[in-house]
């Protein structure tokens, strides 16, 4: 069906347009509007998607799996480009930006947009690797933005590890276009994903086995699965809380989406081995890991950059178990931790904003400070621990249910990684929601819409799904076997 | 018909064990007197004090409160309840039915409970004394005795008293070790729980060894005539309860003609007497113990009561 | 009649969202306790209705709502219903006595909107029928109850209180989580429906037997899991103290009970073991805890789990004799139990009230700074004494009708085949009687500490009288705690389709036994009447009083405390709290608690003041909690060094783990 | 002729992996920088060899850019590097370069052993390519976690990226190398870029320690 304008160009294009004009104007007020706004109509394009899609082209494709993403990538993006607008303000009086700084920040955010929205979009193995590559890259100059010595030094980190991270992965891309190509022969369609899809049954096991290796650890960097996670939590902690935002919300979903992708070739070729195993491993893992990890921590983001870990390692295990109930798990708890975690994000900027501080100990008695954002992060904290009446208790209800009667043992190891994590985060949400008020009370000149959006989203989530959503969950979960 | 006689012989026996009550006990001093030696208060005296005290004007505490003028009602028409319910003469009752012997123990219970905090109310340090090592004791002493019912329920299928007493009565019991042991610690509970030697001395006014003295050392009048004529009906309470059960022969049935009910009465007397002398007996030939000596004591009746019980379940099984 | 229920609830619900607004004002607080109160009270007369309507079928309904391919299902069966009435009778009372207690209340904004949360949830669980929609509700009650044990975040051992609560809830709520796990099956039957139909192993059973222990026992206060019960519940503002003590605990009950007897099918001849060892301990531990304390709220919450003991010692019977196909018999326990659900929910509400009465008129807790209470809150002290007769088990009220009860069906055990129980059954009934002897001892503490005596503080001789409203919701609970007393009949007789449902039979009908006495098996074995035990005490002690009044002395002279003649001016002479349970604590302290006592006698004409200290040791939390926490902290230091390698070391790790997956695929078959 | 293309192709590729050997063997800076560059020629002459050899224009772009930025560019901008930081003296290795060496050889045997599975039916050109790539790959992270040294360890990246050249450039018909390589060049480009702008950064830990000793906050 043809529509008015085509979505997807339009999904890549007006991030990239944005981009430029961004980076050519001056004044933080009209470029964070116009950030804003651009965010908007990507969105607005994004949702469009649903209703007509275009057929597969050579390097762009939409289907089931990948359209739940870009609505969630463009919408998240949306909301913290609002969020960031206050948030940036509040920076530029502090003077830990200058405008110059301000332009490029939202030109390069824009860019981001547009790297994940082609890594999503792109139909094409290398083109997703290129777009994912540059993802990479837009968010390390992003977190390097402050230019004090500990945003520096955990930029250079990132893009250490990120860079070894893409050099694996690009490996594993080669892999399969080798495996591919004895069956569908040379050329693009050796890396076009409809292409591989058809034929991956025919394909050299062996190959595939080994290019799943190198995936799983180049793009699994990129999600932050432990033991490659190192780079995850300093970047949240030291970039402007929007990157973490982003990062948290959507970067990770992207390189998981990578993994999905490939996995389902695994899964379709029946003498490769499963990729299952190892997706489990790394995701308990990751979840305990990171649970314990939680303890420790003092920055409050950084513990929050943690808890993600914790999260993807229960999404890449929800993938890994496979199955659809679990793959419907999967999804749903990709989605409701993106919304929340971004959610908990905003509520973390507006706190550090008004305490002037990310130390978990200089922060007190939030609930009674300021209300509004103290709520709200327990709210989010709440829904993010895997509480009822909020969305994530239902996919770690299915995980956990659907995994029990399955891998008993695994499921235990789950539980006690999700119940040591839980402890931490009430642990540490009691000094800073609850008791005497400490550090400093200023009020906050916060933008609470956005954060309440999110987390009214996790709320409806929980109790009702729309089943529209739910229809294409399912589909995925089939495509995902 | 049946019904008011019934009803009559209720009533008869309900005034019966009030009238019986302070005789045990002067019945009790009397032949302790004779033992040591000593001539001894008539048998009558009890009923002297308790005129004497019903006449004399009340002696209240100024920080006493309503609580501590309601309570000697209160543990009387418990005690009287209980002590009316338990078969003396004759068996099933009118109102037997209406509590069982776990019931009858649960009044005492409540008895005791109000008593307790009768100790409390002044706010005197003996009070205080008096109340805590009382529901230490009881909280050993019920215990046991609900091990003893258990004992004898199982035995005769029934937690009625008059059912037991029935049963017991038939030849169809036989000698049991359970029994016996169930006697031995009733025996055990029963002196702990009217304060007698070698638990508690009803005489001593002597302030580190009272327990039930201490309590209602606040009395005084008519409300101190009470709790003692509290104090022998629960002494003829279980004097009779023993009886009852251990010896229920000479017992009338439901609807028995009026001289096998005299025959009962005077059987009846004759177990009170023989009780009465053997406690006294058992009285002068023991020393009063320490009070943290009690519990070891009162474990030993809750074990002797839990082996009982446990023997039964065993052999129930076999 | 489940829609007008959920209709209700969400009542409720939209009542906490409009609590929000409601701020501090207090007409906005009395209108939401008066919604919640009349909301309570139609689910209270929809609960009544559902339970005497005998015959015709449970009522159900699917809702939209929850995991989208399945829907929430509710269901209100004859269990469900009668829990529904434990629920909102505690419920109802609670929002009457909030109606007055609210307004000392000083954190208003962080309790009014989670107080109608916290009922809808026990609502919605006990209305559940399936495995997602129950586990949600229960969580959501978790989670709002936590909300209100921090509303007073200032003092840190609430906070403490409601963290412990928090995970110990978690904990429970995973076990859940799993025990549907193995229910709902790999496919996810989560309707109960469903888990009903489907067949199981019975190592899968007893696995779920035991999870299902863990979690419903986590959240009942089943020692040793009751750790986070005696620190949340006192930390709560009263009324609501009063819902988790007296409700929330039974909505777990209501858990196992659902689980176990419905959902599990028929029981093993073992399943009884566990349970009843586990009872019996939680029986005595609890009430040993409640005599060392002297923080009476502190006190009350122990004693809650005593009772969750006695309450599951009649579940366990009742396992016991359906395992053993003695229906008539699981039918007396289990109705033995589920009575004391109903007693304990009105006696433990009303006691809380009172506490929170004394609470409010004092400003303290602790008893060692009470006294004298009785006569400055008469009314309140009267009631507070009727709830701990009935708490001590004393005829002719409710307590003791349902301890009957038990020991009735104790005393059926020995026909159990198994040897096991004939062992376990008498050790069992002889804890059930010690605990039951304990508690008394206890309550004469509670109440001669607190409403006897002299005051100990001046706090306590300027205390006043409560107001109307949480009298009036204290006197309909001690009202209802004599009329269940001397008329158990009816009671009973409305818990017979709940359990006739799960044990498969029920105890004769009662209410038309002569005399309205109960009479659980036969006349001839054991019977109770307690109307009659109540006039025949009415009766003999009025007859006394009016003969002694008429015919001796009625005259009354005040004077000085006579005490042996040792005038003793100051209160702090009197019994404490801790005095009072010295000779208790002497006999059983030294062993549960590694108790202490530490003299320290000055010589003579040293002018120091003697001191006597007492040491206590929790022995439950010293070696099953703190090395939990030891091992989880130690853990973190070690793990947390890897948040300090060097980049170096970072791609050392990569490194090591692609050549780790190299090697799996080199040695793969 | 399927000989001789198969003999230099393999010649090359085998010789890729020597080289990375013998920079894994260096321990002057200098020396490291030198060892690079025949180590990108090598890489040059064999894409230009496997253009030859599958006729495909566009990989001489790829070859070319090799060339010019990788022997030319790179290693003279870090000579600069070098002499404005004056750390022109030994690199500190983590491990003795002998057992680096033995390291090396056990990854070069593993990644033989799983390419080796590899069904044969895989044309043995690009299998055997393929197998060498990976080791050259592994030798790359290896000198990556060996070397204490910034520069020694760009070194390492860059080799471990020309393995990936290697490899793209064996994949018969694999489009967009040329986009990939250059691709991969940028990302080169920062980290050099980097090295220039924290000029502080002479070793990774010094910088991470101080970092962490003050910072976070984190015990």
């Amino acid at each position: 069906m043809n529509l008015p304008f085509d979505a997807v160009t339009a999904v890549l294009v007006i991030p990239a347009l944005a981009a430029a004009v961004l980076a050519a104007l001056p004044g933080y007020r009209v470029t964070a509007t116009l950030n804003v706004i651009a965010a908007l109509l990507t969105f607005v394009a994004a949702v469009s998607l649903f209703f007509g899609r275009p057929q597969p082209g050579r390097y762009l494709l939409v289907d089931d799996l990948n359209n739940v993403f870009i609505v969630l990538t463009t919408f998240v993006g949306f909301t913290t480009s609002v969020f960031s607008a206050s948030y940036i303000g509040h920076e530029l009086e502090t003077g830990r930006l200058t405008p110059t700084f301000l332009r490029f920040y939202h030109a390069m955010y824009q860019v981001l947009m547009f790297a994940m929205n082609l890594a999503l979009i792109a139909n094409n193995t290398g083109v997703m690797w290129v777009a994912i590559e540059l993802a990479t890259l837009t968010t390390v100059l992003m977190v390097g933005i402050y230019r004090t010595h500990e945003a520096l030094e955990a930029a250079w980190k990132y893009f250490i590890l990120g860079s070894v991270g893409i050099a694996l992965a690009l490996f594993g891309t080669i892999l399969v276009y080798m495996a591919a190509r004895p069956v569908v022969g040379e050329g693009l369609d050796a890396m076009t994903w409809t292409v591989l899809v058809t034929r991956a049954d025919a394909f050299d096991p062996a190959l595939l086995d080994l290019a799943f290796v190198f995936l799983l650890l180049g793009y699994g960097t990129k999600v932050g699965l432990a033991p490659l996670h190192a780079w995850l939590p300093d970047a949240h902690s030291e970039g402007p809380t929007p990157i973490s935002a982003v990062l948290s919300g959507l970067l990770l979903n992207v390189a998981l989406y990578a993994l999905l992708r490939f996995k389902m070739l695994l899964a379709l070729n029946p003498a490769a081995l499963a990729p299952g195993p190892l997706m489990v491993t790394m995701g308990l893992v990751s979840l305990v890991f990171a649970a314990f990890m939680l303890y420790r921590r003092r920055d409050i983001k950084r513990m929050f950059a943690y808890s993600s870990i914790e999260h993807v390692g229960i999404i890449t295990f929800a993938f890994g178990m496979g199955g659809a109930l679990a793959n419907f798990a999967g999804l749903l708890h990709m989605t409701m931790h993106s919304l929340t975690k971004s959610a908990i994000f905003f509520a973390v900027g507006h706190i550090a904003q008004v305490k002037g501080t990310q130390r978990i100990a200089d922060m007190g008695g939030l609930t009674e400070t300021n209300p509004v954002l103290g709520w709200g992060l327990v709210l989010g904290v709440v829904a993010i621990a895997g509480l009822p009446p909020l969305g994530i208790f239902m996919s770690e209800f299915l995980v956990v249910t659907s995994t029990f009667a399955r891998a008993p043992w695994l499921a235990i190891i789950l539980v006690f990684g999700v119940l040591i994590g839980v402890a931490a985060l009430f642990l540490r949400l009691n000094t800073i929601a609850f008791g005497e008020p400490r550090g400093a009370t200023a009020k906050a000149k916060a933008s609470y819409a956005p954060m309440f959006a999110h987390l009214a989203l996790v709320f409806a989530a929980g109790i009702y799904l729309p089943p529209v959503l739910v229809d294409w969950f399912q589909n995925v979960a089939r495509l995902l076997g | 018909m049946a019904v008011i006689v019934d009803f009559i012989v209720q009533a008869a026996q309900m005034l019966l064990v009030l009238l019986l009550a302070p005789l045990l006990t002067g019945f009790v001093r009397k032949v302790r007197a004779r033992l040591l030696r000593r001539q001894g208060p008539p048998l009558i005296q009890p009923y002297r004090d308790l005129v004497r005290l019903m006449r004399k004007d009340v002696v209240l505490a100024e920080n006493a409160s309503w609580l501590f003028r309601v309570i000697p009602y209160l543990i009387f028409a418990a005690t009287w309840v209980a002590a009316s319910l338990v078969p003396t003469f004759r068996t099933g009752l009118l109102f037997s039915w209406s509590a069982d012997l776990i019931a009858i123990i649960a009044l005492l219970g409540s008895a005791r409970f109000f008593l307790a905090l009768a100790g409390l109310d002044v706010g005197t340090s003996f009070g205080g004394i008096g109340s805590s090592r009382e529901v230490m004791i009881a909280s050993l002493a019920e215990p046991a005795m609900i091990m003893i019912v258990f004992t004898l329920a199982l035995i005769a299928g029934s937690t009625q008293l008059s059912a037991m007493a029935g049963f017991l009565a038939s030849s169809a019991v036989g000698l049991r070790v359970s029994l016996a042991l169930a006697l031995l610690a009733l025996i055990m509970v029963a002196i702990a729980e009217n304060a007698r030697i070698p638990i508690d001395n009803p005489a001593t006014h002597l302030e580190l060894t009272m327990v039930h003295e201490a309590m209602v050392l606040e009395y005084s009048g008519r409300h101190l005539a009470l709790i003692d004529l509290t104090a022998s009906l629960k002494l003829l309470l279980y004097v009779s309860l023993i009886a009852c059960i251990f010896v229920p022969w000479g017992l009338a049935p439901p609807g028995a003609d009026l001289f096998a009910l005299a025959s009962a009465l005077a059987a009846y007397v004759g177990k009170l007497a023989i009780g009465g002398f053997l406690l006294a007996l058992f009285e002068t030939s023991i020393a009063k113990m320490r009070v943290f000596r009690v519990p070891e004591f009162l474990g030993a009746a809750l074990m002797l009561g839990l082996l009982a019980t446990l023997l039964l379940f065993v052999s129930r099984g076999l | 009649m489940v829609l007008f229920a959920l209709a209700w609830v969400a009542v409720l619900i939209a009542t906490a969202a409009a609590a929000i607004m409601a701020g501090d004002s207090a007409r906005g607080r009395d209108a939401i306790y008066g919604a919640t109160l009349i909301a309570s009270l139609t689910l209270l007369a929809i609960a009544l209705l559902a339970l005497l309507r005998l015959d015709d079928a449970p009522s159900e309904a699917v809702l939209p709502l929850g995991i989208p391919w399945l829907g929430a299902h509710f269901r209100l069966d004859a269990l469900s219903a009668f829990f529904l009435a434990v629920v909102n009778l505690g419920a109802a009372a609670a929002s009457l006595y909030a109606l007055g207690y609210g307004r000392h209340e000083t954190a208003q904004r962080r309790v009014l909107p989670f107080y109608p949360a916290f009922l809808a949830g026990m609502n919605l669980v006990v209305l559940a029928d399936d495995a997602f929609t129950f586990l949600a509700s229960w969580e959501f009650m978790s989670l709002s109850s936590w909300a209100l044990v921090v509303a007073h975040h200032h003092v840190p051992d609430n906070v403490r209180a409601g963290y412990i609560y928090l995970i110990m809830a978690s904990f429970g709520t995973l076990a859940l989580l799993l025990t549907f796990g193995l229910l709902a099956g790999p496919d996810g039957g989560y309707a109960f429906a469903d888990i009903r139909a489907e067949p199981r192993s019975p190592t899968l059973a007893a696995a779920i037997l035991v999870l299902a222990l863990i979690g419903t026992g986590s959240k009942a206060g089943i020692v040793p899991l009751h750790v986070w019960l005696p620190l949340a519940h006192p930390a709560a503002p009263s009324h609501v103290s009063a819902l988790m003590s007296g409700v929330m605990t039974k909505v777990a009950v209501y858990g196992f009970v659902r689980i176990v007897f419905d959902l599990l099918g028929t029981p093993a001849w073992w399943w009884s073991i566990p349970v009843l060892a586990l009872a019996g301990v939680t029986a005595v531990m609890g009430v040993l805890y409640a005599l060392m304390q002297h923080d009476l709220k502190g006190l009350l919450a122990y004693h809650t789990v005593e009772n969750i003991g006695i309450i599951f010692i009649g579940l366990g019977l009742a396992l016991a004799f359906k395992a053993a196909g003695m229906a008539w018999a699981a039918a007396l326990a289990l109705t033995a139990g589920l009575l004391h659900v109903l007693n304990h929910s009105l006696f433990k509400s009303l006691l809380f009230f009172g506490a929170g009465a004394v609470q409010t008129a004092t400003g303290e807790r602790d008893m060692e700074h009470l006294g004298g209470l009785i006569h400055r809150m008469p009314q309140t002290s009267f009631v507070f004494l009727i709830g701990c007769a009935a708490i001590s088990a004393l005829p002719p009220l409710n307590g003791f009708v349902s301890e009957w009860l038990t020991f009735q069906a104790i005393l059926l055990s020995p026909q159990l085949p198994s040897w096991g129980l004939k062992f376990l059954v008498p050790a069992v009934g002889a804890l059930l009687a010690l605990s039951a002897a304990l508690a008394a001892a206890c309550f004469v503490k509670a109440f001669g500490v607190t409403f006897l005596g002299r005051p100990r503080t001046p706090a306590a001789e300027r205390a006043v009288e409560t107001d109307p409203f949480s009298l009036a919701a204290m006197f309909a609970f001690a009202a209802l705690c004599l009329i269940a007393g001397i008329l158990p009949g009816f009671f009973i007789d409305a818990l017979a389709p709940a359990v006739q449902d799960l044990a498969g039979d029920r105890m004769p009908v009662q209410s038309d036994v002569a005399w309205l006495s109960i009479v659980p098996i036969a006349a001839s074995r054991s019977s109770y009447n307690g109307l009659l035990v109540f006039v025949f005490m009415c009766v003999s002690g009025g007859l006394a009083a009016f003969a002694i009044h008429r015919l001796a002395s009625d005259r009354l002279r005040r004077a000085p405390p006579w005490d042996c003649g040792y005038p003793d001016a100051s209160p702090a002479t009197q019994y404490s709290a801790s005095s009072f349970a010295q000779p208790i604590r002497r006999v059983f302290g030294s062993a549960v608690f590694r108790a202490r006592e530490h003299v320290d006698m000055p010589r003579p004409g040293d002018l120091r003041a003697a001191r006597l200290t007492v040491e206590l040791r929790d022995l439950v939390w010293e070696t099953l909690y703190a090395p939990i926490a030891g091992a989880v902290a130690f853990a973190a230091d070690r793990l947390n060094h890897l948040q300090f390698l060097t980049i170096r070391q970072f791609l050392s790790l990569v490194v090591a783990a692609l050549v780790l997956l190299l090697l799996v695929l080199a040695i793969w078959p | 002729m399927r000989g001789l293309t198969f003999d230099v192709a393999h010649l090359l590729a085998g010789s890729l992996v020597l080289v990375s050997f013998l920079e894994l063997y260096q321990d002057r800076l200098y020396a490291l920088l030198n060892m690079f560059a025949v180590h990108a020629l090598i890489l040059a002459l064999s894409v230009a060899w496997q253009a030859y050899v599958q006729d495909a224009p566009h990989l001489y772009v790829t070859a070319t850019i090799a060339l010019v930025f990788k022997v030319i560019i790179i290693p003279v901008a870090l000579h600069r590097i070098i002499v404005r930081l004056g750390i022109h003296r030994e690199i500190e290795t983590v491990v003795g370069v002998g057992s680096a060496m033995l390291l090396g050889m056990g990854l070069v045997a593993l990644s033989m052993v799983v390419m080796l599975r590899v069904t044969p039916s895989a044309d043995p050109l690009a299998r055997e390519d393929l197998a060498f790539a990976l080791s050259v790959v592994l030798l790359g992270l290896l000198l990556m976690v060996t070397r204490r040294n910034a520069v020694s360890q760009v070194v390492g990246f860059m080799s471990l990226e020309n393995g990936l050249v290697l490899a793209a450039t064996g994949a018969k018909g694999m489009p967009l190398v040329v986009e990939i390589s250059v691709a991969f060049s940028i990302l080169i480009a920062f980290i050099v870029i980097g090295i220039f702008l924290f000029r502080i950064r002479e070793r990774f830990d010094t910088v991470d320690l101080r970092a962490l000793d003050h910072f976070r906050g984190e015990q």
